[in-house]
């Protein structure tokens, strides 16, 4: 059974090295080898977005990713926005708005809100309505989290990226 | 490709609360050494706010701040009994049992406050701010964390409280339906404005316009939630989703988001709402529910300005583009007329 | 409206304050545990083998292929379920022994669960799942709620009618009042076939939970249950097993929308983890979520009303099929909550209401938001404005007139309290800018002067 | 695991020789987006999974009045590409933003379904397949059996490595109907492809036309086509051209759409499509 290999790459700026099955997914490595469980598993379809990171800065739904191809690669979780009580400026957008209930999508949409805004700082509403399209949410109509979407970006306009700093200084 | 718009309303009503085999539930409360109060119950939130407004009702209820309430709905070797969430019967439920059980732990505390200030509990009151005040006495007041301490370490008072909210069974009347399954009543009105492509029969929604009276708003922002959060699920569950495409044949069921239709953030109408906060007569602090209400009202109002907007009465949800589109056909070939060009 | 009992706030606390959700920075930064998120040593997998027929006999069982896959750890059959029947309702006297938690010997919708397989990982149980071949005599299906109660209907239930049984009728039945009379004296009649199609809670968190033995021989159980209580209680009666020795983790859920209250899955895990010794998480792909987990009920609402020129109505008949699927669940309650709100918020002085819960093949469907009032509330408001086109009045002024009133009786006998429908109608008009009539903008929801 | 094997060689004739060892027992998986899903649902999958993300099929090149995209071009990248024909509109309207920048253009033709056909028909593309017996160049016309849906061409043993299409067509357009405006399933999708007379701006010279909706996969229209021959483009062409699709299928029911309203829509999808490239050649 050769279905086992070494794959190395950095989750959070972490060096990560493990031996694992090639095919298995990078939402399963996450969720069950890592115990990074802010990725959520919605659909294992590719249907909900609610497992989505960032790869090497590009939005990607981790369980359509063997994690044979994440050799080398730099992987941004929902973890790794905030440190202790210091979140990230999407994150305190979306819980200003109430931009969340159940708060299962809640990590998927951040993360897709970071993709777009790291590469457009300033979306039109229907851009940031394109940049969510592949994330499903059943309780809050939306409407709030396009209006954190755009909270986020104002936020974060002028500041450049926000360096976290963990725990209490 | 001709567009046409259209307008329609609806007015519903919404119960709050069951009885089913009787309905009760209970909350037990205890301070801390040091004023904090910890609320248990096993009322499940289910994303609607509900670890939210029975914290704030417990605060309010105890008179101390939200801070220094912990509330604990996650195991049912500590928490008592709750039916479960549904027919928007937690916040009443569990609510008015927190109100019973901080009353219960606000007298042991104001026995103890008493003692300490060498007043009668009656002249006592909380400022919201963690103090116990007596009144129309500036200056004697106390801290709740003081009296939770001498409470436990002086005097040996247990600042604890235990409620109960019961709905009796109330049997169904074989012959007459009679029964009593409710405790109140909320209501809404909803206004429907919408745009028929002619050409597809794809039915866009660009307004609902509401008011609803659901008591007391005890958390403004969360009653909103679900008043647009409800729109959305209206909107979907009368022109997109079903499990049964062909109802009631069982073929094509869907079996993932790709193929269970539901309309996405491109496709939400502008929603405005008006709450109106008249109290209710028996919900914590005149609170009635309001999560499950909040698609019953979009949902007529939008096919009755399908009606308004193509004069075509639709019976059966979801009503889909090939629906309307076969309802235009039938139309124009009964009459041979062109569809009417009405534009609001 | 309200009386002086009721609390009202002191001013200075936090009741009608919009303060920030309890757990929105846990989400937000992805630290809440929900049940999938649960990770234990030697944590075992479980996933159901389910049948591709809506009705049929199933005559053999070859678990050979499946215990071939590598990680298969043990499959559970219904022989393996100390009291193999689920029932929710039953539970408090209300439901019927009907449905298994495991199909023995006939399945009655498309999903039905008949093996339960348990493996090292997700996809080993799943791959094993598929491997279990089952032989099946095939039977007629029915999936028509009115195809299925007429005669010679395939029989879906043990006794034969496809009717859940109220006091000894076929339907939950309200008489209030003479409706032949009023029928006759009414100067319209409006009649309407109103239907619904099921729909899926579609949460995005799937139906799920963790079983985990303990030395004690307890067994705690995370799970995205709405009702902890109910679930735990049920687990108990299938397992046959005390209720202490239960305890059930949970109370934060990713969506409900009452397609977590039927409590399919711990009774099922906490079996697996007692056979097994090990861990046991079992929990709905999307696929069961859509194809198996209970719906909405679909329904075929038949309303009749009585009307006067004026738009009043003064009578009104109504016959309700309530779709249930293969097992009635909690629609026996929907039926209740239906019977409760045929009138909504209108006063009808004159109502007769038959409510029937149809099973037919179908997978079976349950509560949801809104549970037997969506479909009469989009019944009776597509009626009201049939009633006002045919009366010649408009929308509005049909509802006014209508609009109950504090102390009015309801059709199930119970007086109208905290009644706003009439104040809530005339803010939505402001809010809209339509103009009300002055016989509207007069009108409130105090009791009617005698 | 029915899979007992993962392989994912950094050279074309790496996976050429692991196709020629597997002898037909394997499967490819370029992004992942059909493969993955598979997996997590226990579906049976051959012995060997042939991981092609590290050979270099991915680049998008123009090559003398051509653009050559390789079977690994992330849809994401198509999309941007500006291509005609409504090439790189069809890939912009395929899932979601995370889909896109995984999905490849290998993956969309493989499946016999994909999006893309529909443009890449009325393109006129070609395809080049490498297998153990070396590479072969074939239209995109005799990938997927227009009258089957059979993807004929990539039985096993060959892999696509290769679409070229024209930099450049006279007028292109891709449209699609479906029920939302991103993410959606498709009800129908209609690509034409029409060049003019060069002395009669309107008249049409010639024209391909590709349409998914008649029949459950996509397919050339050849009666919509000949409708439209040596014709100008006008109201009567238009619709005899929509009334020639009856003749292409009677269309197919699925959970988003039934058979004659697909048809209906794939009539009113072709009418638009051939309006906007009536009105585009009067300029």
């Amino acid at each position: 059974m050769t279905r086992s290999a070494t794959v190395r790459f950095t989750v959070n700026g972490e060096e990560t090295s493990i031996i694992v099955d090639p095919l298995a997914s990078l939402q399963t490595v996450l969720r069950e080898e890592l115990l990074l469980t802010g990725t959520k598993a919605g659909c294992r379809q590719g249907g909900c977005g609610s497992c989505s990171v960032l790869v090497n800065g590009e939005l990607e739904l981790s369980c359509l990713l063997p994690i044979a191809e994440v050799e080398g690669c730099s992987v941004e979780t929902i973890e790794g926005l905030s440190a202790g009580e210091k979140l990230h400026p999407i994150q305190t957008a979306f819980v200003e708005n109430f931009a969340l209930q159940c708060g299962f999508c809640t990590p998927g949409m951040v993360m897709a809100t970071k993709a777009l805004l790291g590469e457009n700082a300033t979306p039109t509403k229907d851009e940031v309505i394109e940049a969510l399209s592949g994330n499903i949410c059943r309780c809050t109509g939306y409407e709030p989290i396009v209006k954190a979407v755009m909270d986020a970006a104002d936020r974060l306009k002028g500041s450049d990226e926000v360096s976290l700093v963990g725990g209490e200084s | 490709m001709a567009k046409v718009k259209g307008r329609g309303m609806a007015a519903v009503n919404y119960p709050t609360g069951m009885n089913l085999g009787g309905d009760p539930t209970i909350a037990l409360i205890h301070a801390s050494t040091s004023g904090v109060f910890n609320i248990s119950i096993s009322s499940v939130e289910l994303g609607q706010g509900l670890k939210t407004v029975l914290a704030q009702i417990g605060a309010e209820a105890l008179g101390v701040p939200l801070e220094t309430v912990v509330l604990h709905n996650d195991d049912t070797d500590t928490g008592p009994y709750c039916t479960g969430t549904f027919a928007s019967r937690t916040t009443h439920r569990a609510g008015n049992a927190i109100i019973a059980a901080a009353d219960e732990a606000r007298e042991v505390m104001f026995e103890e406050a008493a003692e300490l200030l060498e007043a009668t509990p009656a002249d006592l009151m909380t400022d919201g701010a963690g103090n116990i005040l007596v009144r129309g006495a500036a200056g004697r007041s106390i801290t709740v964390a003081e009296v939770c301490s001498a409470a436990h370490f002086v005097h040996g008072r247990a600042i604890a409280g235990r409620g109960i909210f019961f709905k009796p069974k109330s049997p169904v009347d074989p012959d007459t339906g009679a029964m009593d399954p409710d405790s109140t009543e909320a209501h809404a009105c909803t206004i429907a404005e919408i745009e028929v492509d002619t050409e597809t029969g794809n039915v866009r929604v660009l307004r609902l316009s509401s008011a609803y009276e659901v008591g007391r708003a005890l958390n403004p922002r969360l009653v909103h939630g679900q008043i647009v959060g409800g729109a959305w699920m209206g909107v979907s569950h009368t022109l997109y989703e079903t499990t049964a495409p062909y109802y009631p044949l069982v073929e094509h069921a869907p079996t993932s988001f790709s193929e269970y239709l539901m309309p996405g953030p491109a496709e939400c109408p502008v929603i405005e709402a008006e709450v109106l906060g008249i109290a209710s007569s028996n919900g914590p602090y005149g609170q009635k529910g309001v999560g499950e209400m909040t698609a019953n009202s979009p949902i007529p109002a939008i096919v009755n300005a399908l009606y308004d907007a193509i004069g075509v009465r639709f019976y059966e949800l979801p009503v889909t583009p090939e629906m309307v589109l076969r309802a235009l056909e039938e139309k124009a070939s009964a009459a041979e007329l062109p569809v009417p060009e009405v534009v609001h | 409206m309200s009386d002086a009992t009721v609390r009202v706030p002191q001013g200075n606390g936090p009741v009608g304050a919009s303060v920030e959700q309890a757990d929105a920075r846990s989400h937000v930064t992805g630290h809440t545990i929900y049940v999938d998120d649960v990770q234990l040593p030697r944590l075992a997998h479980m996933v159901l083998a389910r049948s591709p027929f809506p009705h049929a006999l199933i005559r053999r069982i070859d678990l050979s292929e499946a215990e071939k896959v590598p990680g298969f750890i043990r499959a559970l059959t219904a022989a393996d379920v100390p009291k193999n029947i689920y029932t929710i309702l039953g539970l408090i006297g209300f439901g019927l022994d009907e449905e298994r938690a495991l199909a023995d010997e006939r399945v009655r919708y498309i999903g039905e669960p008949i093996v339960a397989v348990i493996a090292e990982t997700r996809a080993g149980a799943a791959e094993a799942a598929k491997l279990v071949r089952i032989d099946y005599e095939e039977l007629p299906a029915v999936f028509d709620v009115e195809e299925a109660l007429a005669p010679g209907a395939p029989a879906v239930t043990e006794w034969g009618i496809n009717a859940f049984d109220f006091d000894g009728r076929p339907f939950r039945q309200v008489r209030f009042g003479d409706v032949d009379a009023a029928m006759a004296s009414a100067d319209h009649i409006v009649e309407g076939r109103y239907q619904m199609s099921p729909i899926e809670h579609a949460p995005v968190e799937t139906t799920g939970c963790v079983a985990r033995p303990e030395p004690d021989g307890r067994f705690t159980v995370w799970t995205n249950t709405q009702a902890l209580n109910m679930s735990l209680d049920l687990t108990a009666h299938i397992l046959q097993i005390p209720t202490r020795r239960l305890r059930f983790i949970g109370g934060t859920v990713g969506g409900g929308f009452g397609g977590k209250v039927d409590g399919m899955v711990e009774p099922l895990a906490t079996l697996g983890a007692w056979k097994t010794g090990r861990p046991v998480k079992y929990v709905y792909s999307r696929e069961e979520e859509m194809v198996v987990s209970s719906t909405r009920n679909g329904v075929r609402i038949y309303m009749t009303d009585g009307v006067t020129n004026d738009g009043v109505i003064v009578a009104r008949r109504v016959r309700s099929y309530i779709d249930c699927g293969a097992y009635s669940r909690h629609t026996p309650y929907a039926v209740q909550k239906h019977a409760a709100n045929l009138a909504g918020p209108y006063f009808i002085p004159n109502a007769s209401f038959d409510i029937y819960c149809v099973y037919t093949n179908r997978q079976p469907s349950s509560a949801m938001r809104g549970f037997g009032v969506t479909e009469a509330s989009f019944a009776m408001e597509v009626q009201m404005d049939r009633i006002a086109e045919l009366t010649g009045l408009d929308p509005w002024t049909v509802r006014f007139r209508n609009a109950y009133h504090d102390g009015d009786l309801r059709p199930h006998r119970k007086p109208v309290e905290d009644a706003t429908l009439i104040e809530a109608m005339q803010a939505a008009a402001r809010l809209v800018g339509y103009e009300l009539s002055p016989e509207l903008l007069a009108m409130s929801s105090k009791p009617r002067e005698v | 695991m029915s899979v007992a094997r993962y392989v994912a060689p950094d050279t074309l004739e790496g996976i050429v020789a692991e196709m020629q060892e597997q002898e037909g027992s394997y499967a490819f998986m370029a992004g992942g987006t059909i493969v993955q899903p598979l997996l997590a649902s226990g579906s049976w999958l051959p012995r060997t999974v042939i991981g092609l993300w590290r050979a270099p099929l991915g680049a998008i090149e123009r090559v003398n009045g051509d653009v050559a995209l390789g079977a690994n071009a992330r849809l994401r990248d198509v999309a941007l590409e500006g291509l005609p024909g409504g090439l790189s509109d069809a890939a912009r309207q395929v899932g979601g933003p995370a889909v896109r920048n995984r999905a490849t253009l290998g993956g969309n033709i493989a499946t016999g379904r994909g999006d893309l056909i529909v443009p890449l028909l009325a393109l006129g593309a070609r395809v080049t397949l490498a297998s153990t017996k070396g590479t072969t160049d074939l239209s995109i016309d005799d990938v997927v059996d227009g009258a089957t849906g059979e993807v004929s061409a990539l039985a096993q043993g060959e892999l696509l490595t290769r679409v070229m299409v024209p930099a450049k067509a006279e007028r292109g357009v891709f449209m699609a109907v479906g029920r939302k405006a991103y993410n959606t399933p498709c009800v129908a999708t209609v690509g034409v492809v029409a060049n003019f007379e060069p002395d009669n701006r309107n008249v049409v010279k010639d024209v391909r036309v590709a349409v998914h909706g008649p029949q459950p996969w996509p397919q050339r229209a050849g009666p919509v086509e000949r409708a439209l021959a040596a014709r100008e483009l006008n109201a009567a062409a238009i619709t005899d051209a929509v009334a020639a699709l009856e003749s292409v299928g009677d269309g197919f029911s699925d959970s988003v759409a039934s058979a004659d309203y697909r048809l209906k829509i794939s009539g009113v999808v072709l009418r638009q499509a051939l309006e906007k490239i009536a009105g585009s050649s009067r300029q």
